[in-house]
Formats: structure tokens, sequence, C-alpha cells
């Protein structure tokens, strides 16, 4: 039965992909949740995230990876790209968006917008190092090879048709955990709970003693924090970096915190695995070159009959 | 309050006498035609986001329909070849068309759903454009297309002067078309919009007819922007030349002059796209002459740093003047 | 008859109720008082009146009508068009490349006249001969999707607020919204924006009967400043006005549109004596326009003071409605407000 | 009124200082090439190889200084080559009585946008990278291609590169001959890489290959699974990709391997380069995966070839990429024709490098024929071993020596 294994090839491919992008996608609704702003950087922080893990593996040496070496150099990365990124989030927040919380939104978006564009060229810089993975930096534009650190090898046996790798283990050991953890910290800790109070109402919030700007700053970090560990994921995955893969990266993960209702976490999560899903099952059965079209054609037939997003609740401004 | 106010006026005096000091040809032409064809762009965003405040990341698609239309109809490649007015008439009509189209079924989506849906529909007509290669020619681009005539004269590429002024005079016409309508019961009720959503439906303003008519007008004023573009560079170039960075650079012109504001918009693609087309086309000629630059690794190369230059001009500008250049209130209060 | 008619309005958010089960009758002329403490649901239910809530249950009439669209021909006709335009467009979609390969680029040689009835021959022919799947099948999906969405859209305006004041109910708001970088004037224009006749093209290319509505509409709007004594801020940004002049703004951009009814939420919140007393007067005079006034209040002397009827709510229930004098003399009605209330 | 007058003051400001002066004794070469963003990596190369070629003849001619500028044709926005930007450059060449010759595009599309005004102007073009066959050669593109691009009437647009027609069709004979039944068609959708593809997909049918199916990639999607997965699938025993590096080339190429695919790919010149194995990693490039490129490659070369090679070598420290060498033979082929002009303006100019015959090029000897192509026929498929691209055999028109061998 051929096709029975095509499709669940396709299943695993595209749960796996949607899982990359959900990761990515709650650093946007994040973000969104608390001061509504379409943070364009994100994407770009999410590839300076990958640029650090490549550059990290560098100076730890391309030896032979495997086994326990190679996990180590993963939990390394994962760990660094995770900090890094959220530093720089909220270095980012403190320098770009900070000064304009009073501004109107679109001020907000465009300030997104400029830091974008500074973090894309940065990428460029970084890209034309002189070392080795990066191949002594003379072709900075170049995509990047991103060495397989986990190895493809079929876990359902050489033979079967289907393949089912140590990467999508991966994929979902380190994102559903990671989910998990972000659900107890925003529903049950003390952070949580003001950066839920922050969004609400961040005047009410303030009036209540809540420092908000710490929880914005907190929301930040966090939230750039995943797109670290997602640029791991994604290079570990995928195999292959580049300065302008941001670009993609932001816009499904945005498409996705879209399609499951902005600001809300389970959303960004369900949102992402429809996507992922869609966007293999067209490449599969369809045509890759629509595959955009389609995703964007199912996302605006969903939000006809569901203006607020898969898992969205209608919120009814107050009167 | 007049229909024109002052620094417009003085807006179209000044441009108007530029190419008397600037001879016949150069840079200069190069970048005003470019300023001109994004001020009407932005002229468009300005009424959908500036005055209607719905955020829409997708006028570069309403451009590549405007620059597609316009090609198709009037390129000697296809049977139709209805002339360069006749398409500039047609591609306005089919921008309202396309924008009522995309607007009738999602104008209800609140702020960011829509500015995704729009983002989206950019994403898509490059798909459809590229995909399409029957009929769009892919990625060849359609070329050649006609050049204006006025009666038995033609108006030729080389005439930098006389595009020059056409431009003008078209972005000209939007000025006074967008003028009116902002001072007409259109535009009250688009601003009323933006400024309480719930109020003014509350006020009996139908919102989606209204903000129909706000997306269409937009939309039109950018598909004229594109058939120009294409005109000007007698082809509409690859379906790239509208993608994503170009919605952005429009959006970037509305928000840097200043939202809802006309002549802030015309200053914002002073602004935005003369750094494009001047600060940023010069900026490898001034490094040289200062001589600095080479091949010898990527920060040497000036080109390396364009994106974080405009990057970082974004981030300033919203910084030092967060309500834009020139915010509505300057240009002699919205009354 | 009533002018409105409330009846069984019912008000649910998630577990709790809002608004439970209220009836009421609205008589022309009347000054109506809507009053009870914090939280007992009074502006829900001027929301589910004005259509900002669709009520869980529940009905609202005005004038004998539920002023709200009911399926009709006009919805079948534009759920039609959608459908063959939708269907058609989905089917031209798949195989415009292959027509537009036939019809034109198989029959136009560069600088040659066109063959146009060849062409269209060739294309008809051509779209006999598309398989099913590629042909029939999206169009019937493309209409499909479209009546869906025709029908979506249309379901969620059945009954918006828009339709509502267009229908003669006007309203103000409990935490003032004007439109602040709005003039006084314009704040006035758009209140009017229901009376005007004027279409786009007629603004855009100026014709005669923009210059005559616009003399008529800043008259009529000027008129209603100086009715509620704002005449000499007229072109002055709505945002620059002081608080007490911001609610005389919001009737008078509620009256612009001449309504049958004004509901005003809270009018004399956050008012002195002197300014309440002034704001009294501009009711009085309101509804001697032969406006229907209805009106939530905390101030007992104001509500006492003009009103024609008054119910009391509690809890989102009603417990008693009645004069100023019935309720003055309904224990419930002072135990559960006036008893409290009524010593400010 | 006060916040606008600074902004045009500046803008004037600039605008004047745009206008340049043309310098008496000096000729200015100019180059219009993506330089801001992706495709960066391979315009370098283009523009060293530019550079090395007016540095051989010490920069000066026959007493007139040889003066050259790299421009760039992409802006920031786009990250990629910019019709506008392309059509200022052309302008800008046009009007500067300086310049007598621009060498570019690299991209086909920007081509088509300067090549009508430097026609009209009878500004030689010489192209180190475009392959577009329409361009030139009659019956090749549209209808009224290349006709449009020749306003004037006469040639002014050359190329050092074979066309697309000529390249297509021998990665096909090379999928053939290997043994390959079916093969898997796939393409960036851009004008080369689509335009490649197809004349692939045409000689491919003809030699009774089964195309088992032919799909235009989205070049920003994150891996290429799925698509991958359905080449597996499909059986088919021969992958070609119609693209270059900056249209994701290497994750296709990665992909196809991690899904376990193990047939042949064939990749065209447009992927001959370091960045493209970099990206693709080595190890999936190995053995199985083939690349066709116009020309010899360079370590291949004798004579002249050999000479650009070391000189290119001393010159930058790096190894010449496949495209430095069309940089170097563009440039070399306008200085000489500069040195035979009689007089050192653009007619005659013109004129001289379309006279150019048998000419001494590091690509071998070649002359323009009356499109104004190469007649360069040379082909030659290269593999990948242990990181490097490996010269295996010529093809194309030229006797196919070691053909048999193989």
């Amino acid at each position: 039965m051929e096709w029975v294994d095509f499709f669940l090839q396709q299943l695993i491919t595209g749960l796996s992909n949607g899982m990359i992008i959900a990761l990515i996608a709650i650093g946007y609704t994040m973000v969104y949740g608390i001061i509504e702003l379409i943070n364009f950087a994100h994407g770009d922080l999410f590839m300076l995230g990958a640029f650090l893990a490549l550059t990290l593996l560098g100076m730890l040496g391309l030896g032979d990876w495997s086994g326990a070496s190679a996990w180590a150099a993963v939990v390394i990365m994962l760990i660094a790209s995770a900090g890094f990124c959220g530093a720089l989030n909220w270095g980012i927040d403190r320098l770009a968006y900070k000064p304009l919380r009073s501004a109107s939104k679109l001020s907000l978006l465009v300030s997104a917008i400029g830091a974008s564009f500074i973090l894309v060229n940065l990428g460029l810089f970084w890209g034309g190092l002189p070392m080795d993975v990066f191949a002594g930096g003379v072709a900075a534009a170049a995509p990047k090879d991103f060495p397989a650190l986990v190895p493809n090898t079929n876990l359902l046996g050489e033979e079967s048709l289907v393949q089912f790798t140590p990467k999508d283990v991966l994929v979902w050991v380190v994102t559903v955990p990671l989910m998990i953890g972000l659900t107890w910290i925003v529903t049950r800790t003390r952070l949580g709970k003001a950066m839920r109070a922050t969004a609400q109402n961040p005047v009410a919030a303030r009036l209540m003693g809540i420092d908000t700007d710490r929880v914005i700053g907190a929301t930040f970090l966090i939230g750039g924090a995943l797109g670290g560990f997602a640029s791991v994921i994604y290079s570990l995955y995928n195999n292959t970096i580049s300065f302008q893969m941001g670009y993609r990266a932001g816009m499904d993960a945005f498409t996705a915190a879209v399609l499951g209702g902005i600001g809300s976490m389970p959303g960004a999560v369900a949102g992402a695995l429809v996507i992922g899903l869609v966007r293999s099952m067209s490449d599969a059965y369809l045509e890759t070159r629509w595959t955009n079209t389609i995703v964007f054609g199912i996302l605006v037939l969903i939000l006809i009959f569901r203006p607020s997003g898969l898992l969205g609740s209608r919120v009814k401004e107050k009167v | 309050m007049r229909l024109l106010p002052t620094p417009i006026l003085a807006y179209f005096a000044i441009m108007a006498a530029l190419p008397l000091f600037m001879g016949t040809s150069g840079l200069f032409y190069d970048a005003f035609q470019a300023i001109f064809v994004f001020s009407l762009v932005g002229l468009g965003l300005n009424v959908v986001t500036g005055f209607t405040g719905l955020l829409n990341l997708g006028m570069a698609a309403f451009m590549a329909i405007g620059a597609y239309t316009f090609a198709i109809l009037t390129s000697d490649i296809y049977p139709f070849q209805i002339g360069f007015w006749w398409g500039i008439v047609a591609t306005v009509v089919i921008g309202a068309v396309a924008g009522f189209l995309l607007g009738a079924p999602t104008l209800g989506l609140s702020g960011d759903y829509l500015a995704i849906v729009t983002m989206g529909f950019g994403e898509i007509t490059l798909d459809v454009l590229k995909n399409l290669d029957a009929v769009t020619k892919g990625t060849q681009g359609i070329n050649p297309l006609p050049r204006p005539t006025f009666g038995s004269w033609t108006l030729e590429l080389q005439q930098e002067r006389g595009w020059y002024w056409l431009l003008l005079g078209f972005v000209l016409l939007a000025v006074l078309a967008v003028r009116r309508l902002e001072r007409s019961r259109s535009g009250r009720a688009w601003l009323s919009i933006r400024e309480d959503a719930l109020a003014s439906q509350c006020m009996g303003i139908p919102p989606k007819r209204t903000k129909m008519i706000a997306f269409s007008t937009g939309s039109a004023l950018a598909a004229l922007g594109g058939a120009l573009f294409a005109a000007l560079l007698s082809s509409t170039g690859e379906p790239a030349s509208y993608d994503f960075q170009v919605s952005i650079l429009a959006l970037c012109i509305v928000i840097v002059g200043g939202m809802g504001s006309v002549a802030g918009t015309l200053v914002g693609a002073v602004v935005m796209v003369g750094m494009n087309s001047l600060v940023l086309v010069k900026l490898a000629d001034w490094a040289g002459a200062a001589g600095v630059g080479g091949a010898s690794n990527v920060l040497a190369s000036p080109n390396n740093w364009k994106y974080l230059i405009f990057g970082l001009a974004l981030i300033l500008v919203v910084r030092l003047k967060p309500d834009g250049l020139l915010p509505p209130r300057l240009e002699g209060g919205s009354g | 008859m009533s002018l409105l008619e409330v009846r069984g309005i019912t008000m649910r958010f998630g577990g709790l109720t809002a608004v439970d089960d209220v009836t009421f009758n609205v008589t022309e002329g009347q000054i109506f008082a809507v009053i009870g403490p914090n939280g007992a649901g009074k502006t829900t239910l001027f929301n589910a009146i004005t259509g900002v809530y669709e009520p869980t249950d529940g009905t609202v009439r005005f004038r004998g009508s539920p002023v709200r669209l009911e399926p009709d021909a006009r919805l079948g006709f534009r759920a039609a068009v959608v459908a063959i335009v939708a269907g058609l467009g989905a089917f031209l979609a798949i195989n415009i490349q292959e027509l537009w390969t036939v019809g034109i680029a198989a029959n136009y040689v560069l600088n040659q006249p066109f063959p146009w009835e060849k062409a269209v021959a060739d294309v008809l022919h051509a779209a006999r001969g598309v398989p099913f799947a590629w042909g029939v099948l999206p169009a019937i999906l493309g209409a499909g999707v479209g009546a869906g969405t025709v029908v979506a859209l249309w379901q969620r305006s059945r009954r918006t607020p828009d339709l509502i004041a267009r229908a003669g109910l006007a309203r103000t708001f409990q935490n003032i919204r004007l439109f602040t970088d709005l003039s006084l004037v314009e704040n006035v224009l758009v209140g009017m924006d229901s009376r005007m006749r004027n279409g786009f093209w007629t603004n855009l290319l100026r014709l005669p009967a923009f210059s005559h509505e616009r003399a008529w509409t800043e008259r009529e709007a000027l008129d209603l400043l100086q009715f509620v004594g704002l005449s000499e801020r007229a072109h002055e940004a709505a945002g620059s006005l002081p608080y007490g002049h911001r609610r005389r703004l919001e009737i008078a951009r509620a009256l612009a549109s001449k309504p049958a009814v004004l509901l005003l939420d809270e009018p004399a919140a956050g008012m002195n004596p002197s300014e309440m007393v002034e704001l009294m007067e501009l009711i009085r005079r309101v509804r001697d326009r032969g406006v229907t006034v209805i009106l939530i209040e905390h101030h007992m002397k104001l509500v006492m003071g003009i009103s024609d009827r008054i119910v009391v709510l509690q809890y989102g229930k009603l417990i008693g409605q009645g004069t100023p004098a019935e309720i003055r003399a309904d224990r419930r009605c002072i135990e559960a407000y006036l008893g409290t209330e009524g010593e400010e | 009124m006060t916040q606008n007058l600074p902004m045009l003051a500046a803008a004037l400001a600039l605008a004047f200082s745009a206008s340049a002066l043309a310098q008496s004794g000096t000729l200015k070469i100019v180059s219009s090439l993506p330089r801001t963003g992706s495709a960066n990596a391979q315009t370098g190369t283009i523009v060293n190889g530019i550079r090395m070629a007016i540095a051989e003849v010490g920069g000066k001619i026959d007493g007139y200084e040889i003066a050259y500028e790299d421009w760039d044709d992409a802006s920031p926005q786009r990250g990629n080559w910019d019709p506008t930007v392309e059509a200022q450059n052309a302008n800008k060449a046009v009007t500067d009585p300086a310049i007598v010759g621009y060498i570019g595009t690299f991209n086909s599309g920007a081509a088509k946008i300067a090549m009508p005004e430097l026609n009209k102007a009878g500004l030689v073009m010489i192209s180190p990278a475009n392959t577009y066959s329409g361009l030139t050669k009659p019956g090749m593109g549209e209808a009224n291609e290349p006709a449009i691009y020749r306003p004037s009437g006469s040639i002014n647009y050359f190329r050092v590169v074979p066309t697309d027609d000529l390249q297509g069709p021998v990665a096909a004979e090379h999928v053939a001959g290997s043994g390959a039944k079916k093969v898997f068609i796939l393409h960036d959708r851009e004008l080369y890489g689509k335009g490649i593809a197809d004349v692939f997909q045409k000689r491919a049918k003809e030699l009774g290959l089964e195309v088992a199916g032919f799909e235009g990639i989205d070049t920003k999607a994150s891996n290429y699974k799925s698509l991958c997965q359905k080449v597996k699938f499909s059986k088919a025993d021969a992958v070609f990709f119609g693209g270059t590096t900056q249209s994701n080339g290497g994750q296709v190429a990665k992909d196809l391997r991690s899904v376990g695919f193990t047939g042949m790919l064939v990749v065209p010149d447009g992927c001959r380069e370091e960045a493209f194995i970099q990206a693709a990693g080595a190890s999936n490039l190995e053995g199985n995966t083939f690349v066709t490129f116009g020309g010899l490659p360079p370590e291949q070369l004798t004579g002249r070839g050999a000479e650009f090679c070391a000189g290119y070598r001393t010159m930058f420290g790096t190894e010449p990429e496949a495209y430095a060498v069309y940089g170097y033979e563009a440039a070399r082929v306008l200085l000489d024709a500069i040195k035979r002009a009689p007089t050192k303006d653009r007619a005659a100019i013109l004129k001289a490098v379309a006279e150019t015959k048998d000419f001494d090029g590091a690509l071998g000897i070649w002359s323009f024929d009356s499109n104004g192509d190469t007649t360069n026929r040379v082909f030659s498929i290269s593999s990948v071993k242990d990181g490097k691209f490996v010269f295996e055999r010529r093809a194309g028109d030229a006797p196919a020596e070691g053909t048999k061998a193989k």
C-alpha cells in the first residue's frame, strides 16, 4: 500500500514542520498579546539565533559528531541561542519599541520593520565571518550548510518507505516540553499572571502595582528565547541557514498566529500545525508552486467563517 | 479650509519648477519619477491606512495588478492594444474592482487579521503572476509598453522632463481627488472609523460599505501607480518587483510622512524613495570617493550596509517624529 | 402602541447573566430612565438595544418592527450573483492558461489583425473539452464557497448598530466616544451621515448637488451646536474640549441623525451640580424637539427631576417600574438602590 | 510648510551632486550587477574578473585612462535586482558621455530593461551572465523578441555565455546517456531556471526519457521534504533542477538526499559555484551530482585560461569561481575592442566589439555571431568529489572527447 506510506510520510513531515513554525509563532503571539505589535523583527531574530548556533559549532570544532558529543553540542546550542535571542529581543524592545509605547501602533510597526532590516544586515555580516563553517566568509550572502548533527537514519528500519528519523523525534522532544513549560509559566506563576493582566489592561495593571515595563521586557525575553530554541531546531532539521530565511519563517509563523487567533498560545500551535500540514499536503498532492496560494486561500476562508481565528475568542469591545 | 493648503501648493510649485534647474536627464529624473509613482501608491495607502485606519500590507499586489492589467491591455504582444490612455482608465477600474473583490469578504475582519489577509493577498498575487505564465509571461515580464500620446505627439522614454511632468500631473490629480474625498461625506466617514469604529457605527455609518469604498479607492490609486511604473520602464518587470518589500516601502511612506496627511504622504515619498533612489544609490560612489570600499571582506563593501542604514533611518524617524514628519494637524487641521 | 418594546431581553456572557429577561415599553415623547446599582446590567441592556451586542434571547421592537435584516430576495440575488461569479472565476483560474493559449496566443500574429470570432470559437471549443475534475468540480466548489461566504457575512450583519441607528435610535456612551481628531462640526456631520444623499462620485467630481448638500448640512450642524451651546468652538478639534462640553457635543452628534429615540448612557457622570442643572435643561429641550429620551443615570436628583417613567434593574433583573413617585414608594426599589445611592 | 522645505533642499543638493562630469582622456566602463543581497556572492567574482582584466592592461589604453565603476542594480528593499534601479543605471550610463562600455546584466530580466535604452544610445553592452535565449535569438523567445530590444535596428548587446537553449539539451543528453529512464524536472520559476528546464524537458522527451513530473518550486520555502518525497515515490532515477544557488538549489539537493533519493541530480551553471556546495553540503552532492557549464572550468583551461586562473589566485588569493572568468572575458573583449577602435567613441567601440573574431580568450578561441552570441559552444560536465567540482567531460557541439571512455 504505497499510497498509505506516502500519506503517512506527509503527515510526519507536515507535523514536524508545523511544530517548528509553532515555536516561532508563540513568540509572535506573546508579543502581540501584550503590546499589540506585529513584531516584524521576530523572524530575523530567529535567523540570527541560527547563525549563533552555527558559529558555536564552528568554535567547538567540526569533528566527527556522533552519539553523546553531538547531543551535548545540541544542548549547548539550544541554551546559547535561546539566551542570545531572548537577550537580543529584550534589547530591541528597550531601544526600538519602549520609547514608542505611547505613540501610535503603526509607528511601533515601522520601528519593528526598521529593526528587521538591521537584523537582516547583521545576518549578512555574520555570514561573512572568516570561519570554516561560513566557508571562510568569502561568500557572505550564500546559504550556509548546517552540519547534520542529528543522524538521518530511519527509525522504522532502512527498508521502510516511510521515513521517521531522529530529526523528527528531536523536533517533538524539544518543542512539546517547551510548550508545556510555557503554559505553566503563563497560567501558574506570578509573572504569568502579571503578563495576562498587562495584556488585558496595562493601565489597570500598573495601578495594581505591576511593573508593566518589566513584564513587557520579560515577555520579549521569553518570546525571543523561544525563537532561539526554534532556530536551533530549524537548523538541525533543515540543515541550511541563510540570512534571508527570517522572512519566510516569520511570515509562516505570523500566519499561524493569526490563523489560530492572535494572542492565543494554543491557537498559535494549532495554526502552525495546520499550516505545516497544508504545506506538505499541497506540496505532495498538488503543486509546490501553488502551495503559498493554497495556504493563504485557506487562511482567508477560515477567517471569513471564524473571524477571530481557530481558537481565538471573540472579544467584544467594552462599551 | 482650502482644498489645497499651503504646504501642498508649495510642494507642487517647487516640484514643477525643479526640472528647470536639473538639465534634461540624469539620476534626478529617475529618482523623482520613482518618487511620484510611490506618491500615488502612498496616497492610495493613505486613504486605506491613514484615513480609515485599516492596516494594508498588500499594496504592492495592487500595483502589480495595475501594471499587468495595463501591460496585457496595451502591449503589442497581445491583440488588445487599447493604447496608453484607455489602458490607464482600465487599470484604475480593474484596480478598484480588485480592491472590492479582496475587501468584500475580508473587511469585516478586525485590525491585524486584515493585515495578514492583505499580506497573504500580496503573496498570492505574486504566485499567480508567476505561475500563469501563458498570460503574464511569468518572470519575463511583459514588454514593450506604449508611450503616452498627446494628439499626434508621442512622449518618448528619453524625454525625462516630459515624464516627470506627466507623473507630477497624475500626482496632482490624485491629490485633488483624495483631498476632495477627505473633505466630503466619504472622508468624514473614513476618519470616524479610524477614530472610533464602534462610535462611528452607532452613528449610522455602515462600516463595511465605507471601508470598501476606501479600500477600492486606495487600490485604484495603487494600480494607477503600478501602471505608470510599468509604462516608465516599458516593461512590467518580473512579478517579484511587486513583493512584500514594496508594500512595506509604501507603508513607511505613509507612516513616516504622517498618517492621514496628504502633504505628509508626499513628503514621505520624497524622503523614503529619495533615500532609496538617491542616497543609497550614491552611497557606493561616495564611499569610493572617500577611499572606502573594496571587495576584501563583507564589511568593506558599502553595498552591504544598505539594509542597516535603511533600518536605522526608519527607527530614528519614528523615534524623533512618532507622528510622522508632517502630521495632519500641521496641514492646517483636518477641519 | 409603544415606540419601543423590549421583550424578555437576556444577555449571557459565558456563565454570567448580565441581563435577565427584561421587558418594558417606552411611549413616544417620554423621558424614560433606567436606574440600578453598578453592575446591574444597564449599559449591557443599552448595548443589546442598540445592536452592539446580539441578545442571547428576547426581542427589541421599534415601531412594531424588529429592526433586523430578514432573508429576502435581495440576499438570494446577491448569493446567486456571487456564486456564478465565483464559480466562473474558479473555472477560469484553473483553466486560464489553456484557454489563453488556445484563444489568444494561437490566433495572434504580431502586427496582424486579430480574428476575434475565431478566438471566441476556439475558446468555447476548448472549454468544452476541459475534463470534469478541472472544469465542473472547481466551478461547483467556487460557487458553493461564494454563496456560503455571502450567507455567512450576511448572518453576521443582520442586526448591527448602524442599521439600528439609521432606523432612528441614536445613542451616547458612558465613556464619551468622540472623534477627537475631527472638529466639532465634523463630529456632528458624521452623525448626519444617514441623512445625506450624495454618493462617492458626486463628492469626487463636485457635481452641483455637492455644494447644495454641503450648505444645508453645515448650516444644520452649526444649528445643532448652537442648540447644545457649543457654536463658538465649532471648528476646534473635539479633543480640545473640556470634559463637560464633550457630553454636549456627543448629544449634538447623536441628534444629528434626527432620531426618534435618544439613548443617553450616564450623561451626568462626573458633572458638578450646576452643570447638571444645565444638562437637565438640555434633556428637556431635546424631549421638546419631539425626541423620546431613554437615559441611564445614577444621580437620583436628575432622574427624579425629569423622568416620566423609570425602570429599576438589579442583578440584571427588572425589579420595578413606574413614575418617579411610584418608584419612590416602592420598597424593593428603595432597598435595592435608593437606600444606598440616594444619600448622594 | 516649515517641515518639508529642508527635505526638498536636501533632495535638490543630492540631485546636483549626481550630475557627473565627463573627463576628457578617460574612458569609463561600468558594470551593472546585483551587489546587494544574495546574488552578491556571484557578482563579486564577476567584478573581480573585470578589475583583473583592467589591471592587466595597466588601466590605460592608447593613452586613455580606463576608469571602472561597479554599479549595483539591486536595492535593499528587494535584496535582489530591482527594475527601477536597473533602468536608472541604464539612463545614467546613456547620459554620461565618458562611458563607452556597459558590462551587465546578471539577470536576464534586468537586461530586458536596459537593452532598449542602451541600444538607442549605441552604447555597447556585454553580459557576463545572461542566458535567456530570447534576448538575442529570433524565434527562441516571444514573437517580438529580440527586435524590441533593438529599436535602433542594429545590435549593441553581446554575451560571452552560451544560452539556455544549448545548455538544457546538454544536460538532457547527459541524463539519457547515463542510462536513466525516468526524470523528474524541478525549476525555480525564474527566467533562467524555468527557461532551461523547459528546453531540458523538450530534449529529454525527444531522447525518449519519461518525464515523471515538471514542477516549479517556492524558492523561499524552508525545506522541500514533501516535494522530494514525491520525487522519491515517483521512482524517477534522475532529477534535473533548473535554478541557481540563490533560488535554493542547495536545499533541493539536500532534501533529495535526506528523503533517500539516490538517483542522479543534474544542475545547470547557475549552481556551479562554491556556494552551491557549501549550501547543499558536500556529502549530499558526492558522486551522483552533475553540473553543466558553458566553456571549460578554470583548471581545464590551457593557455590564456590557465594564465587567468593563476593571475586571479595571485590577485585575490582565492580560486576563481565559474562566473569570474565570464566577467574577465567580458571586460577583456571590451578592452580589446577599445584598443582596436580607431577613434575612442561609442560607435567605433561598438563596431569593434561586433567585429570580434577568433578572440583568444580565457574560454578558448571564439567570435561573436551575427546575433551577438558567443560562438563558443563548448560545455563541460562536472561532478562533485570531496567538496570540489571535478571535471568529467566535454559536451555540446564540439567533439565530445572522452565521452566514450566514460
